[in-house]
């Protein structure tokens, strides 16, 4: 059912664990859904220097996050905002039909991590509430309002 | 040497010789699958899987008998081939009403009875839950059934090989169950009507099966049928006592292994269920610390309340699916009611509707023993289990929450409780 | 090892290993079944009988269509599991017509075409017929139906397996046909469904055959059917070339030896038809002594309009099943559609359909040959038949009357024309 | 299908043919029902000195035939008259369910040969129309209005 790139990330799951004073923390699904996901990014320089996660779900949601943590490491914020389902999906080999929301979390996840980073980083600078993605001010700005809608800062 | 195909070559249906030989094979075997649970040979009609008996039963039943009423009552632990063939009368202005069970899966005849209108027609109650292995206490529920006059379907497909079964003495007018329940091939399965029971015909046509299912009949499946029901007469008692054992080791020794565990189902006598590690909407607070009432194989109508090697348990904070690809690393085969590991990405609803919160249903896992099942299996998963729990537990988010004394599973504002077949 | 059944035991839709060697081998016989008959192996839905795959088509086709229109079109000569179907959807309001076929069994497009409705929503006309031999111009029937945007099942079961099959050619939207028409095991059959056609499922459960067919598969049967389709597909025009030939044989011999016969169906070129040896009502005049038009085997469509190794023919004055019984003896295998060799004691509904008299339905005899059919068989049955004909007709009372130039039809006064089924 | 009594009348049948100058001939059935049998009687002293038949019809309907005939040859009218379908089906060791209908052809052929030569006997000898049972006037009696309402005379 799973490729072997699947059931080797499920088998022996990258970046496995949590890290200490995290610059971001970012966690979606939930148990009742039986997946959920907890990621933890350290950043320097812009760059994810340490990438971490626990999860519990499947096989697929396992291998999803290793998999999600290797593409991450290393690469700018703007980089790691970048990466998507289907990349995730796509570096696994596939995944069945029925196991592709998993990836949908993984990228979910540590974006949200990256987000909590971002919005912790403008709280600190500017002590007001800035839209993580452009930078403004949210009271400010009007083009914001869609990030604002979804929750996001 | 027989020149022509006849038409219908080798067809037990057929005139000629050809005919014979098959003929006689598919009656000797249904001989032997009558004999197994104590029905007349003619009272068996062959199908090709569970499945089909159950749509059989359900539809076949319920429809032959639309002008009288279309009020139909199951168990809300019945298997999707009952429950869909439910769903699938609705359009036609059948109704239904699903009976609640307690929380170690038993249908209470008095909940049937409240289910019961003066419109129904049909009543189906499993005999025993492939999931939690409860087993019913079908001679008393087919009775009530009878009092009102209402035609009682069982679906027997996780009790037949496990336990002895007596048709007559049950008092069914229909009993599903198949060839792999007692080992025989797949593509063979019964449908046990009682004499004068009308039902009208799933797959019409030809007048096989006594004229209750068309087409040519599956000889070599129903053959083998017959053999392994033949063979399980003689050896049920042995294999059940076998089964019973090494259920018992698992219920006895993985609890002294692993903790946070939680035995889902009937378990058996004396033993001390430990309370769930957090109790949470939804979960049923009379399900922590409860000692559970000793069952022995003599209860209610002299069956016992758990089929033979069925272990069902919920290994909390870890997701079924990914213990089950582990122990399948092991060689060892098991099933999961996690949403994860079922086609349609929804958590067990024999578990749910058991009153166990979809947060544990996520951590089931069902070891489900068969004839050959030995004690070197039962100590190799008991070897096993733990590791990997431990590994998938260090893993979870659950657990890590759990040790720094938070509620794993508290609501966090503005979540929306759905499965996540919604997601994809 | 795998030590437990994990509730499913080597269920081709089960996550864990003992599920991937049966899931592999339904796959790689799904593979092999659709290029048998050049469809998408993903369009090849598993059943257990041609049966089931013709109830499936017939009742899931029409129900999912119920909200646009419930009438339905299907040839006077289909198979009874279609027929049974068609008339289990009436109290549901569904309506058919049947279309009535040539005396050679033919489908006229015409005839089609104004049988159709507004509110009609399945067409459904076999392939080839299994008791006359005739094959339906299915390409040119099933575009006409395409212009009404109507769905098209045809029922191979005579095709497959005789002639070349290209169901992306032919243009339907459904197609039936099991493993025994490639001499596959009884158990196994398929139904073409085209990518994308709405279908209500007959058996319902869980998700197997991408939930358009729920019941743990027969693996066993599958893949023997997967290997005879495989073996059909490389070897089928020599077979069919065999077939033809032999059936020749019969065409050609067996008028020289044995007076009052009539074949029936299209029968090979050239060939003059001997009249019947007595008209009488209901029997269409212009049968007696045509010149039966020739056909080759590269007619409208490219198919032959008779299925090699097929022969069906009237021996007057002689009842069928009484000629059965006694070929048998001789090791011959063949059949009738004569009321008393039926289960139904009817009188075959294709034969009438063609517009044979009942009584000369009665003396009917069908020759079915296989892959396996030798010059030698139809040698014996060359030398056989003979002399069981002028035996039945010594004690055939109406040989006795048409010697003495009496009308052995006539009908007596105050005779009623019910067939015995009646009777009994 | 059929049983072993069965197949050997079927394969051999018993008095076959026909009677010249038969004192009663008896006709049932119909080929377009797919069966069809007559019936030929030579009756000397009230006996059944002679029986023929000739059937067109299935294993079981020659089957019958030719084992009614055996069982009423050498038999009074009466004690032929007497022979019932359960008889016959009975002798042959049973019949398949949906051939039970043949056994009732068998005994009517038979039963209406010898009503045939009941009939034309007492026309011989009365000239007039009496019931072949009670042998009296049809015309003087009620206790024969069974008799004529059947048209048995
Ligand atoms: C044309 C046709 N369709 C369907 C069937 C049904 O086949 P089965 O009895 O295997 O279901 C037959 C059987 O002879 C047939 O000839
Ligand atoms: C209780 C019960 N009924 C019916 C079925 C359906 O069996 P099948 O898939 O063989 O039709 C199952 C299968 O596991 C079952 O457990």
């Amino acid at each position: 059912m799973y490729s072997e790139k699947v059931m080797e990330h499920f088998r022996s799951p990258r970046n496995v664990g949590e890290i200490d004073n995290a610059d971001g923390v970012g966690e979606v699904g939930n148990p009742v859904c039986g997946d959920m996901m907890t990621f933890w990014v350290k950043i320097e320089n812009g760059i994810l220097a340490d990438v971490k996660f626990k999860t519990f779900g499947c096989g697929a949601a396992i291998a999803v996050s290793s998999m999600v943590s290797e593409m991450a490491k290393g690469r700018t914020v703007e980089e790691a905002m970048k990466i998507s389902n289907a990349d995730v999906a796509k570096e696994l080999g596939g995944l069945p039909p029925n196991k592709l929301h998993c990836s949908n979390l993984g990228a979910d996840a540590l974006h949200r991590a990256i987000e909590n980073y971002l919005v912790k980083k403008r709280k600190a600078e500017k002590k007001d509430c800035h839209c993580p993605y452009c930078d403004t001010p949210i009271e400010a700005s009007e083009i914001c309002a869609p990030c604002k809608a979804q929750g996001r800062n | 040497m027989l020149p022509f195909l006849g038409g219908d070559f080798g067809n037990p249906s057929s005139l000629h010789r050809y005919g014979t030989g098959p003929r006689q094979a598919v009656d000797a075997a249904r001989a032997q699958v009558a004999a197994l649970v104590n029905a007349r040979p003619d009272d068996i009609v062959f199908t090709a899987s569970a499945s089909e008996s159950n749509n059989l039963a359900i539809k076949g039943l319920a429809l032959s008998r639309g002008a009288k009423g279309r009020h139909i009552v199951a168990s809300a632990v019945e298997h999707v081939s009952v429950l869909e063939s439910l769903k699938s009368l609705c359009p036609l202005g059948y109704e239904f009403s699903l009976v609640p069970v307690d929380p170690e899966g038993r249908v209470e005849p008095d909940k049937l009875a409240a289910a019961m209108k003066t419109d129904t027609v049909l009543v189906s109650v499993m005999h025993a839950n492939y999931e939690v292995g409860t087993v019913q206490n079908i001679k008393e529920l087919a009775a009530l059934a009878r009092r009102y006059r209402v035609p009682f379907h069982s679906d027997g497909t996780a009790a037949v090989g496990r336990i002895s079964v007596d048709i007559a003495d049950l008092g069914v007018d229909a009993y599903t169950f198949p060839a792999m329940s007692v080992y025989g091939p797949k593509g063979a399965a019964a449908l046990y009507l009682k004499q004068g029971t009308r039902i009208q015909s799933l797959i019409e046509g030809g007048f096989q099966e006594r004229n209750r299912r068309a087409g040519t009949e599956d000889v070599a499946a129903i053959a083998g049928f017959g053999a392994a029901a033949a063979v399980t007469k003689t050896k049920l008692p042995e294999w059940s006592a076998a089964m019973t054992r090494l259920a018992q080791r698992i219920f006895t020794e993985l609890p002294k292994k692993l903790d946070h565990i939680v035995f889902t189902g009937p378990v058996p006598a004396g033993r001390v269920q430990p309370p769930f590690s957090s109790t949470e909407s939804g979960g049923s607070p009379s399900r922590a610390g409860r000692v559970q009432p000793p069952f022995s194989s003599t209860e209610s109508g002299g069956s016992p309340s758990r089929v033979p090697g069925q272990v069902s348990v919920v290994v909390e904070f870890v997701e079924g699916e990914a213990m089950l690809l582990f122990l399948d690393d092991e060689g060892i085969a098991a099933a999961s009611g996690s949403s994860c590991s079922a086609k349609t990405l929804k958590a067990s609803h024999v578990l749910l509707a058991m009153d166990l919160p979809h947060t544990k249903a996520q951590s089931s896992l069902v070891l489900t023993m068969g004839k050959d099942t030995t004690d070197a299996d039962v100590s190799l998963f008991l070897e096993k289990l733990p590791p990997i729990a431990a590994r998938l537990r260090e893993i979870s988010p659950l657990y890590a929450k759990f040790k720094k004394g938070e509620d794993p599973y508290a609501v966090k504002p503005g979540e929306t409780y759905e499965e996540h077949g919604e997601h994809g």
